[in-house]
């Protein structure tokens, strides 16, 4: 009785403090939009979203859609460019025109947006699905599997991918290249994910919950989807968001090179490509899609970092 | 050592104590509160002395050690006297405490592995120490002091191992060397943080040997931090027993251990399992977990 | 202790691990024994102790026994069943009779899910009924154990580490097991709780009747829990027999050696608190 | 030791094999029909299909295969008269040259671009890394994450117009860029060279900011630096032994692959300035579809990576004792 008491009397604080529990959804979203900046950087890529998605309705307010010729608005006698100052702005071309055939830049960013964002997120989805999945079957399974999938990451990541995307593309037929681009990036963007859950894998392994649930009976697959995948989800979001804008700069550089997004679907690494003859007549005309391509990048690093931290290293709203 | 010896010696009258701390307070303010991990603790360790110190997880008697060492974390603050031979340590500025620190005072910690930078050989990590205190010394002889050290500590094949990475030696070998380093400095009072915690049994009897063999050889005081009361009750003749932060009881090892006044040491001598005991001794804990708060209970 | 059958028996245990990287450019493969012909046996109700220092290949066996790892060599029969080679359906019934509580439940505990999902994954994973509904069921359990059962909601990472433990050890009693190893379950935890969780562990023993098969290296703790201890080093088995008689009379030199490096708080001092609080408490009435 | 060496070769012949391969497959399936080039305009069937023979196009994918791969080796004719010495990277029937000696002619201006923005973005990343570590979340250490943050999201064809419209067309600092050879001019050749060592290390100056200043960070919090201070050691030693070292040693195993991607060529910064190197040769045979020589491209830089790979391991090996000496003997 005595030893009893006396620990109940030296035990002190009975309330667990709740900070290290695992955090609601809704709670690390208010984390990480807690920073001025990352919620900048969201609303600049819900921004773009809106852009990509309404696209055709934003343009037909703004009068000119992304194919329609302007010729009124440039000069011929100038060589084509754009008539007025700032390259053409304009209450008719809000960001003005394209020098020699007048297109309105206001529209080709507005749709060259669907073009980044598409091909962004369905490149980090593509990656993100086949790097879980590799990464989960080299590292849960081991042996042969994770041989032949240990040394094809190598392999992938071992290319020099900028290059080769290049050659894929520059040699293959243009038609449908987007789903092309789309499957060039995740062919050479999944490995990098992959390590990394191979590598979280291996280390859940080994640790005891899932020889514990090893020992209560669970099968391969429950132990994968119920014990580990939890686990790695952090992890994953963390990388999948610090993935997007890589392969926003991917698309936008394999555009400026001339294999990313066919002409005439707007791209801004296309617009980019077309403004280098022009930047000394005509800055504006690379300005546009330079800033609101170094904006997105921008945006999602800054975001991607913050989610990096808030997941990672639980830095709370104070 | 006999116990008788060691009455002998706690019998004796403290003379000028070697180490004396006062009101020493290790805090972490934040921008809401501040939170203290030692609160005003106070004790002396004589000439040559051993003193434990004991506590569970969270006691605050890491930082106890660390804050002699003035080497807390970055964001801890102290406040309080810590005399070391009629140095107040407190007033130092660091330049002066590094004069101090590993030559005066040393520190062995727990884990060898980590304490150890793996990129340098283990000859190289304590000819360090020594060069960086006597100054004017060649690298060959501060070479042949790391072998002598080594060889101190009884690692045999001292003059080869002492090229040898940490990787390449066993946990209790590690812990050797972090002694054999300690020693080179020949200090007047050797901190050691849980030594033998990560170590198993026979090799815990080994450096807690080594560690009294020293004591006996070159009169150096020892600080030895523990949350393990059978090895201070075999290795040290004064304890303090520390919980939260805060000084529960201090004495000489004999009455702390038979007349223990705090109900807490006598909760945790009733909690240590005894190798030589009957078996109901435990029984009259409670088995509920509900008092337990989740900062204590886990070393992990 | 009875003449009937033990329990669980285990022949002639042998397990080699690879080793790799070893020798010259044409090396051979070659294994590193980790245990070495171990045979044991432990009876209903009994507490087998396997003690050793790290590396002696006590958790290979605990691992051995409990299907976690298969033998190279060697057979173990549980309740006369040869259960070396089980798998499917007969399998998830060798699951529930033998269940693990494992040394650090921070580790053993999957950080992602909440007691009541920790607790119930046995059943789940072996696809039966949950008694009484899984709420109920969690609660019962918790109570069992010592913990509050408002808790169920709650991730390990709110407990402390020997609340984490009682966690534990509820997620072994949810299949009602024949058999719990409990691998250095109280090495990790704070003398005090350590204390409690021994506690725990016997009375849930007298209670459910089932045998433990204890792993640990602390040999003051084995002495506290154990009615038969095998001291293992090296991958054998170098003495086997019950507690006081290994303890007391041990025979082997390296049992002797283990309990000589073991510190101990001066037998007279205790005596002497003994005393004392003994007359405290009788002059207290 | 030796062992490791010759697995390590062993592996990456397995690996240039495959990327060999894997590159003609996708050549052979893909690329348009050389002899149709060849033969030009006044074309017929029969004598597309004599210049096929000629070439050896008419016969079974292997065997032309293994004579690509032995023209890696000894060389090997085109026909009649064609003759491609080896190492044969193929041969460019549009510019009447062999892939190898176009590569050859390159080769200077891609060292030259690798090798000056490398020094700028080590010397870059370590400084400002290791200001960023040492000031934790003071002010300076915030501006210069936002800087790297800034440096990483602008694509580097963006910033090469940026600096080329702000120095070149507005301030006049300096000139378009030319590929000037070092020993006509030094000055010009390095005024020259600045903008595309620039564009090229932002980027890379970036990450290794990031990477320096977290590494050294938790390099400090290593149980081994607080030892280093128990031992009294003076903040100098205890930073350049005990932090920096630990810190550094796995930047040398990035900087190693990156600078050997570079020196297949900068596709991006060598079109964008017009610099003749080897991407910009890349880039021109892709608007001109001239496979052969995207084919050598791609082939030139996969070996430089590979064998960058293997030459960073090596160094790894020798400079982490963990790794060249095996646990404990």
């Amino acid at each position: 009785m005595s030893i009893a008491t006396t620990i109940s009397e030296v035990g002190g604080d009975t309330e667990p403090t709740l900070t290290d529990a695992p955090r609601r959804g809704s709670k690390i979203i208010r984390d990480i939009l807690s920073s001025p900046g990352s919620a900048l950087s969201a609303a600049y890529i819900v921004l773009v979203l809106c852009m990509a998605v309404f696209a055709p309705l934003i343009v037909k307010l703004s009068g000119w859609g992304p194919y329609a010729f302007d010729e009124a608005a440039i000069d011929p006698n100038m060589g084509g460019v754009p008539v007025g100052s700032l390259g053409g702005i304009s209450s008719d071309h809000w960001f003005g025109v394209e020098p020699v055939n007048g297109r309105d830049i206001f529209a080709r960013i507005v749709y060259g947006a669907r073009a980044s964002m598409v091909i962004a997120l369905a490149s980090t989805a593509l990656t993100t699905l086949m790097g879980v999945i590799f990464g989960l079957v080299a590292g849960y399974f081991g042996g042969i599997a994770d041989t032949i999938i240990s040394r094809l990451m190598e392999f992938l990541m071992a290319f020099p991918a900028l290059i080769f995307m290049i050659a894929i593309l520059s040699a293959l037929p243009a038609d449908n290249r987007q789903y092309l681009l789309v499957l060039v990036i995740s062919v050479f963007g999944w490995p990098y994910l992959a390590r990394v859950v191979r590598g979280q894998t291996l280390s859940l392994k080994q640790r005891e919950f899932v020889e514990s649930a090893r020992a209560s009976g669970a099968a391969s697959s429950q132990v994968i989807f119920r014990e580990i995948l939890p686990n790695l989800l952090p992890t994953i979001i963390v990388m999948t968001t610090l993935a997007i804008p890589g392969y926003i700069g991917t698309e936008a550089g394999l555009s400026f090179l001339g294999v990313g997004v066919v002409p005439p679907t707007p791209s801004w690494g296309q617009m980019i490509a077309a403004s280098t003859n022009w930047y000394s007549v005509d800055p504006m005309f690379f300005i546009f899609p330079g800033l609101f391509l170094f904006m997105l990048v921008l945006s999602f690093m800054v975001l991607g970092e913050r989610v990096r931290r808030v997941v990672e290293v639980g830095e709370i709203s104070s | 050592m006999t116990n008788s010896q060691r009455d002998q010696t706690l019998d004796q009258p403290a003379d000028r104590p070697m180490l004396s701390v006062r009101d020493l307070t290790v805090a972490f303010p934040t921008a809401k509160a501040t939170n203290e991990v030692v609160h005003h603790l106070s004790f002396d360790l004589p000439p040559g002395g051993a003193l434990g110190i004991v506590g569970e997880s969270g006691s605050g008697k890491s930082m106890t050690s660390l804050a002699i060492m003035n080497l807390l974390p970055p964001g801890a603050t102290r406040s309080g006297s810590i005399v070391f031979r009629d140095t107040e340590l407190t007033a130092l500025r660091e330049p002066a405490m590094r004069t101090v620190r590993g030559s005066r005072i040393a520190m062995i910690f727990q884990d060898p592995l980590s304490c150890l930078n793996p990129y340098y050989t283990v000859g190289d990590q304590i000819a360090e120490a020594y060069r960086a205190h006597r100054h004017g010394v060649s690298r060959r002889q501060a070479h042949r002091v790391a072998i002598e050290s080594m060889e101190r500590v009884h690692i045999r094949d001292a003059a080869r191992r002492v090229n040898y990475y940490p990787h390449q030696f066993s946990g209790g070998m590690r812990q050797r060397v972090m002694i054999a380093m300690a020693l080179s400095m020949e200090p007047e009072l050797i901190i050691a943080d849980e030594p033998t915690t990560a170590l198993d049994v026979t090799v815990q009897a080994q450096i807690l040997g080594l560690l009294t063999e020293i004591r006996e050889n070159t009169g150096a005081g020892l600080i030895l931090i523990t949350h393990d009361l059978a090895v201070v009750s075999e290795t040290t003749d004064q304890i303090i027993v520390m919980r939260h932060g805060d000084l529960v009881e201090s004495g000489p090892v004999e009455q702390i251990f038979s007349e223990p006044r705090a109900d807490y040491t006598r909760m945790l001598l009733d909690a240590v399992p005894r190798i030589d005991d009957a078996i109901d001794d435990m029984r009259t804990l409670p088995s509920s977990a509900a008092h337990e708060t989740p900062t204590e209970g886990a070393r992990l | 202790m009875t003449d009937t059958e033990p329990l669980l028996v285990a022949r002639n245990l042998v397990k080699e691990f690879p080793v790799s990287g070893t020798g010259g450019l044409f090396r051979r493969d070659k294994t590193f024994r980790a245990v070495d012909d171990v045979s044991l046996e432990v009876g209903y109700r009994e507490t087998l102790a396997l003690v050793g220092e790290s590396g002696s290949g006590k958790s290979t066996v605990a691992r051995m026994l409990a299907r976690l790892i298969n033998p190279t060599s060697g057979t173990v029969i549980l309740d006369g069943t040869d259960v070396t080679s089980l798998s499917g359906a007969k399998l998830h019934d060798f699951r529930s009779s033998v269940q693990v509580v494992f040394q650090d439940p921070f580790s053993s505990l999957n950080p992602r899910h909440s007691v009541e999902e920790l607790v119930t994954a046995p059943l789940r994973y072996q696809g039966r009924q949950i008694p009484g509904g899984a709420r109920a069921f969690t609660r019962e359990l918790m109570e069992r154990v010592g913990l509050d059962p408002t808790w169920s909601g709650r991730h390990p990472a709110q407990f402390s580490g020997g609340q984490a433990q009682r966690v534990g050890i509820a997620r072994a009693l949810a299949v009602q097991p024949k058999l719990v190893i409990c691998d250095e379950a109280v090495s990790a935890l704070d003398v005090s709780v350590q204390a409690q969780i021994i506690n725990l562990l016997r009375s849930l023993q007298r209670e459910e009747g089932f045998s433990y098969v204890f792993i640990a290296h602390d040999l003051a703790v084995v002495r506290q829990i154990a009615t038969r201890v095998a001291v293992m080093t090296q991958g054998q088995v170098v003495e086997i027999g019950s507690r006081d008689e290994v303890f007391d009379h041990p025979q082997h030199e390296y049992t002797r050696t283990l309990l000589a490096a073991i510190p101990r708080i001066n037998p007279r001092w205790e005596a002497r608190r003994r005393h004392l609080e003994r007359a405290k408490a009788e002059a207290a009435s | 030791m030796t062992r490791q060496v010759l697995k390590r070769l062993a592996g990456m012949v397995v690996v240039l094999l495959l990327v060999c391969l894997f590159t003609y497959v996708i050549f052979f399936v893909l690329s348009p029909d050389p002899a149709v080039q060849i033969c030009g305009k006044n074309c017929t069937p029969a004598k597309i299909d004599q210049i096929r023979d000629n070439l050896g196009l008419n016969r079974p994918f292997w065997a032309q295969f293994w004579t690509f791969l032995s023209g890696l080796f000894v060389g090997r004719t085109y026909g009649e008269g064609i003759q491609c010495s080896a190492p044969c990277l193929g041969y460019s029937f549009q510019s009447s040259q062999s892939v190898t000696s176009m590569m050859v002619q390159r080769f200077p201006v891609s060292l030259t671009v690798a090798v000056g923005a490398a020094v700028l973005w080590l010397l870059a990343g370590l400084v400002s890394g290791l200001i960023g570590a040492i000031n934790e979340g003071k002010f300076i250490d915030r501006f210069i994450s936002g800087l790297t943050f800034a440096g990483m999201s602008i694509p580097n064809y963006v910033l090469a117009l940026v600096l080329q419209f702000v120095l070149v067309v507005t301030l006049r600092w300096l000139p378009f860029p030319q590929a000037v050879a070092f020993g006509d001019d030094p000055v010009q050749w390095f005024l020259n060279f600045l903008m595309p060592w620039i564009v090229l290390a932002v980027g890379y100056a970036a990450s290794y900011t990031r990477l320096t200043r977290a590494n050294v960070i938790e390099a400090l919090q290593e149980n081994y630096v607080r030892t280093a201070r128990s031992k009294g050691l003076r903040p100098s030693v205890v930073w350049r032994r005990h932090a920096l070292r630990p810190a550094l040693t796995p930047i040398v195993t990035i900087f190693g692959m990156d600078f050997a991607g570079l020196l297949g060529g900068a596709v991006i910064t060598e079109t964008v300035f017009g610099l003749n190197g080897i991407g910009k040769m890349a880039s021109d045979a892709i608007t001109k579809n001239d496979q052969p020589v995207i084919m050598g491209v791609t082939l030139l830089a996969a070996f430089l990576v590979v064998v960058g790979n293997m030459v960073v391991d090596l160094v790894y090996t020798a400079i982490d004792p963990r790794v060249r000496i095996g646990a404990s003997a």
